[in-house]
């Protein structure tokens, strides 16, 4: 996929909006604090806003261009947007909310399947009611729903979780992931809890005061260190790719490594959810650590709780805002925090080899692909 | 229901007529429909109205007319045959009350003092425009009352609304046409107005240009004696010479 | 309790009504949408144009419908001539003139209506694949029902009650074109027929009041805000 | 341009107009806000009595008000004996009668416009302290305003054109109570005057077109949806 | 304060209530899944709907009584409640809707200042605008605002920050800690973000099919085992207050300790968010701490990035559907979980002595008293 913004320029009341990118990853996080343009930039791409320059262009296809004078109308761009306000129709019910868009997708390839996304939605037994009778997540949820029926070519979600329980968060991103994988349909997320995001991409646009502040790998954005927002306590997560290689049946654990020649090992338990699923040796799976969840030391620790000692090298150290991230590869390549002090102690340097400390439980399983 | 032709029924005759003759030519129609087994499609309005009516091409047979410019004003427009403009009867004034009103007396003479039977207001029709209005303000004009009752008249667009205010007792007095005075049970005429005081009051009956002449026969018959006797029982007076010389008018 | 004559009267009256209100509702809706959401040049005089016969007595109105639709007409000679079909003095010219004189009500009833519908709704059905045509079916039409099923009201109540326009470019033909309000007219110019006068307004309000709960009916079934 | 009894007259014409306008307001906001939000038990019969000026010719209806409103009228005799009040024949007649014939259209459409706002902001009004009546005042009414201005413009309108109902409870006292549309009735009565009927009438759509853009000015400074 | 409610019940739908509980806490947070009935929970108590049955006192003031037919108005009720879905006055600029309440409460004390809400909440901005002008996030703030604005005697917020980026989430929350602190005014609020909901208190009422399943000290609640779905990774976290116990300027470290006489002390890098503004020696402030951020160890461990070393005592061992929560008094009480094989391993008892290894990155400040 690819989708070309050039030179875009917007203005609302005095905000003035300039979007300039090129965006090909499949998923891709929009970030930025509130009132930064995020939903100006969705409604940009969509057409219900009209750019006064510029132009958008979707793998080949060109939605706007304002110097050709092009202005796809926004039903003819096959989008399928979730607004940050749900914007269900109150006349309808909610069956008849979600077959809205069945008149209009007949030449269209159906990769969602209704039965499926209401039940992964949990929205069974309100296809009667209308939208007033619902509550705030499950208007939510039927937007989703609703969108995703349409079978559009790419998704615009605009902070689609922020009503819901996380355990119908996991689920939809699960799914989400799951559609992208075998539909290749690209997703663009806004949200404000970047763990969120993450969990479905690495790739970010950073939004703010109407720009993109920044786009590319969060690690690397984080890097230059422009958004010192989006670092802070508990917003920078690993999100890495492993493979099942092994069960301990006695101690209940399931382990998995980069790939299946790798000697590192991560150890999670067996009750960890997302794994409950009979899980294949092989498998692979999405995970996901927080950065301050992995200790370093400089030999293995005996004696503690930590169940996980991957041995690797450093092979990066930034240092933003008194904060210190280490990169260690370890066959994974795993970002930790450390304070000043640790630095000091431990004498980190590039290229020094010392061992990740990670609790199993710290590690969150994401998604696992059916092979 | 786009194509409701009035064409098709051959054995229709249409007459407009003012609303204030409806109630004898109600009889004389019905009469004739019995008489000579035909259908008399009658419409009431006022004179005005149906004179832009035909003016405007309805399909009318003939016309009744409560004044003499409706008369006119289609000659003019060249939708009367002329030869056919026949005076049906004539009218007079009264003076009305209310029922329940004492009775009162009235002279008609310039120094009679009006306003001492006008404690509120009177009523007639408006002389812009309505026929009955017209005469009553001839009336009063003559006698120096119009201007003597000031703001106490009241103009209505009809002479049925002279009646009901003067029913209602929402005006001491007004006037009406004779005709109309008989027919209402809630009033009682205080005195007949003298014609004199008043142009002859004139209900005028013309064939309206067509390629045929099958309404002839109608028009005369509200011409004879028999439609004659209709209006006289209705109160209505005969008209000695029926002919009405079109170009003498001008 | 009814004579054959007034049970046809009614009738007539009825059918007027039914027609006009429903030749009215499209053209009206169509005009209330364009007024609530175009900005065309020509709209305050295509509003002067619909508001005309609210504003001038319907006498007036109807002497220039006769103007326009009699046989000697702009339109009527040439409706006449060509196509055979005459639009004054009959059942046409009934409903013609209750769909002018009421057009106006509808047309701002409607228009308000459409005014408080959010578009948001509308973009959201674009994004959906829908076009604007069926955006304005699915989400804008039903979303104003409750101001739609109002002028559909008026409309109807004011057919009911349509005296002026049609008396001129329909005539009082009795069993023809005379409806239940020109009958009411006609009771009014002969004195001492206050019962009768008093018998057919109520049979008129009767109707009327048979299709504002046909309205409500209606209503209910499409209500979506919060109790 | 014009002869100074013509400007007295369409003075006049005007000054009914806006005084019936005002006096309806209050009285169809409210009539509207109790059709659209309560469930009262003699509701259709208020409906009905309400809808009786629109379904019933005018001058039946001006009848009626004569009969209620006359000096020997059930109020007018009161009025008049105890109050020494008259109604009939005289400006209050013009403006009740107006009043009367437009409020079934004022009351529809504010009606159905109460009908279009979301109960739910009433009740964050009600968090935040408000009373019921402070809360219609400041949020159910400002919200409901697209219908209430095309409920008063069609008030307006309607009072430019009314006729029947005027003539019969207000006469025709010239200098008093003559009104721009008794004057082209009067006018369409004779013949002839058809450039004067075409001129009066321009005349009354003119003023009504000011309204119209008057009130286009009102809702713009009111509108609240996204464009 | 003290919110009665007693044999609650309501009918929404098909859907039914019963909500049967009595709140003291000054903070209360709800819980609960998507459509659990927590937003007909606050209606009921704002008035907003009418319960079918039961009693709802307030503080001595009966707001509402079936039997007794009361039925305090909605206004009378000086409750401020923030919705789900903001409700803002679309005719009025957000200026005439935060000030929307000023008429009514000229007889009410007046704790909460215009300038400072509207500074704090970052709307200064946005005044002459309208409610159609605005982002999704900044919507939810002019909400807030206007609520507190209203100078109400209990909050009931419904996900008061679901559009609102972590800064100021943490702007807000710290605010509402301090009003609350200051003026004793009661707040329930609603989140599925446990995490908020615990910066600001420790007392729950998790809310599960229409019912108040549990109540009480979110630890207690976990421990009976009732709700599972809260107990999942990251959900549960330690929340405590310690007071500024030292400073060491070299090392760019502040430490903390559990009362001003303990030894056991947490350093924490002066970087810290919150710590930012001179903070005094003595002061008082309310941290936050993961349960999985703490690692248990028999001794003391040398060469690791681990700057905190707590020595304590085992004081419980919870063990619910694979997960172990231990724990430990070491003068702050925490809660570290660890996985089957680490309490194996450690042969963790009760009464034992361990070692807590935080992390100084993971402890989160999350308002620093006044004194
Ligand atoms: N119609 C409008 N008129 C004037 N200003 C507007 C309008 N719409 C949006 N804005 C302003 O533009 C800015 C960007 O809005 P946008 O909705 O894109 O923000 P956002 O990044 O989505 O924020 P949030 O996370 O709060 O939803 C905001 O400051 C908002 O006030
Ligand atoms: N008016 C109504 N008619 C019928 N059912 C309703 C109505 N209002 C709410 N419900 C149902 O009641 C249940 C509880 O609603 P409520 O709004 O209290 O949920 P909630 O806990 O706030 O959920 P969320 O976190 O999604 O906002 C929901 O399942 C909803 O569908
Ligand atoms: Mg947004
Ligand atoms: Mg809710």
């Amino acid at each position: 996929m690819k989708l070309e913004l050039k030179n875009i320029t917007h203005r609302l009341g005095l905000n003035s909006f300039s979007y300039n990118t090129t965006i090909t990853n499949d998923i891709t996080g929009i970030y930025g604090p509130s009132g930064a343009g995020k939903t100006t930039l969705l409604n940009c791409i969509a057409g219900i806003e009209k750019p006064l320059s510029g132009s958008i262009v979707f793998n080949d296809k060109t939605l706007f261009h304002h110097d050709e004078g092009i202005n796809t109308p926004v039903n003819k761009r096959n989008l399928g947007v979730v607004f940050q306000d749900n914007y269900l129709f109150p006349h309808l019910t909610i069956l008849q909310n979600l077959n809205y868009s069945k008149p209009y997708i007949k030449n269209r390839t159906r990769y969602i399947d209704f039965d499926k996304v209401v039940s992964l939605l949990g929205i069974e037994d309100l296809l009667t009611k209308k939208p007033n009778q619902l509550s705030g997540g499950e208007k939510q949820r039927v937007a989703i729903g609703r969108t995703l029926l349409s079978q559009p070519e790419l998704l615009l979600f605009d902070e689609p979780f922020s009503n819901l329980d996380r355990r119908k968060r996991k689920q939809i991103i699960s799914y989400l992931l799951k559609i992208n994988h075998q539909f290749k349909i690209p997703l663009l997320i806004i949200s404000h809890d970047l763990e969120d995001i993450l969990k479905l991409t690495n790739h970010l646009l950073i939004i703010n005061n109407g720009c993109i502040e920044a786009a590319g790998d969060y690690l690397n954005i984080s890097e230059e260190g422009h958004v010192p927002d989006i670092i802070c306590h508990k917003r920078y997560i690993n999100i890495f790719e492993a493979y099942c290689s092994g069960f301990d049946v006695h101690e209940k654990q399931v382990s998995f490594s980069a790939s299946p020649s790798s000697h590192n090992k991560l150890h999670l338990s067996q009750s960890t959810s997302m794994l409950q699923n009979n899980i294949q040796l092989g498998q692979r799976i999405r995970l996901c650590l927080h950065p301050d969840d992995i200790a370093l030391a400089n030999n293995r620790v005996e004696g503690v709780s930590i169940q996980n000692q991957l041995k690797g090298r450093i092979t990066q150290i930034i240092s933003s805002r008194g904060s210190h991230y280490v990169t260690v590869d370890c066959g994974f390549v795993l970002v930790a925090e450390v304070t000043q002090a640790a630095v000091k102690t431990l004498q980190l340097e590039l290229g020094q080899t010392v061992y990740c400390l990670i609790k199993a439980k710290a590690i969150e399983v994401v998604h696992s692909y059916i092979s | 229901f786009v194509s409701c032709s009035t064409k098709e029924n051959k054995n229709t005759l249409r007459i407009y007529a003012a609303s204030g003759t409806r109630v004898p030519c109600e009889t004389i129609c019905t009469q004739y429909e019995l008489n000579q087994g035909l259908t008399v499609d009658r419409n009431y309005a006022s004179s005005g109205i149906l004179a832009k009516q035909i003016e405007n091409g309805a399909d009318a047979d003939l016309f009744i007319s409560a004044s003499k410019e409706w008369i006119d004003y289609l000659l003019r427009k060249n939708k009367l045959v002329d030869s056919t403009i026949t005076l049906l009867a004539e009218n007079r004034l009264a003076i009305i009350t209310s029922i329940n009103n004492t009775d009162f007396k009235i002279d008609y003479n310039t120094s009679f003092n009006i306003n001492s039977i006008t404690p509120e207001r009177m009523a007639i029709g408006d002389p812009q425009y309505v026929p009955v209005g017209m005469y009553a303000k001839a009336v009063l004009d003559s006698l120096n009352w119009y201007a003597a009752l000031n703001q106490k008249i009241i103009m209505t667009k009809d002479v049925t609304s002279v009646l009901h205010l003067v029913e209602m007792n929402e005006c001491d007095w007004g006037i009406v046409y004779y005709t109309e005075a008989l027919q209402s049970k809630k009033v009682k005429i205080v005195s007949e107005i003298p014609t004199s005081l008043h142009p002859p009051i004139l209900f005028y009956m013309a064939e309206v240009k067509k390629d045929t002449n099958k309404a002839l026969p109608l028009l005369h018959f509200f011409a004879s004696i028999e439609g004659e006797r209709i209006f006289a029982f209705h109160g209505y007076s005969a008209v000695t010479n029926k002919t009405y010389l079109a170009r003498n008018t001008h | 309790m009814f004579t054959s004559t007034e049970l046809d009267i009614i009738w007539l009256t009825i059918k007027v009504a039914l027609v006009s209100t429903a030749v009215s509702l499209p053209i009206s809706v169509l005009l209330g949408w364009i007024f609530a959401r175009k900005n065309i040049t020509c709209k305050p005089l295509l509003e002067g144009l619909v508001a005309l016969p609210l504003v001038a007595p319907p006498v007036v109105t109807g002497y220039l419908l006769l103007l326009l639709l009699g046989r000697n007409g702009w339109i009527g000679r040439w409706l006449d001539q060509t196509l055979d079909i005459q639009l004054a003095f009959n059942f046409a010219a009934l409903v013609i003139a209750s769909v002018v004189v009421s057009l106006p009500l509808a047309v701002r009833t409607i228009r308000s209506a459409f005014e408080l519908v959010d578009p948001v709704y509308e973009k959201a059905s674009h994004t959906l694949g829908a076009s604007k045509r069926s955006t304005f079916f699915r989400v804008t039409l039903p979303m104003a029902m409750p101001g739609i099923v109002s002028g559909m009201i008026l409309s109807f109540a004011r057919s009911l009650g349509e005296f002026g326009a049609t008396i001129t470019l329909a005539g009082n033909i009795i069993g023809k074109t005379q409806t239940l309000s020109l009958m009411v007219y006609a009771n009014m110019q002969v004195p001492d027929k206050e019962m009768e006068v008093a018998r057919l307004v109520i049979i008129s309000l009767l109707i009327s009041l048979a299709a504002i709960i046909a309205s409500e009916y209606l209503k209910r079934r499409n209500s979506y805000l919060s109790k």
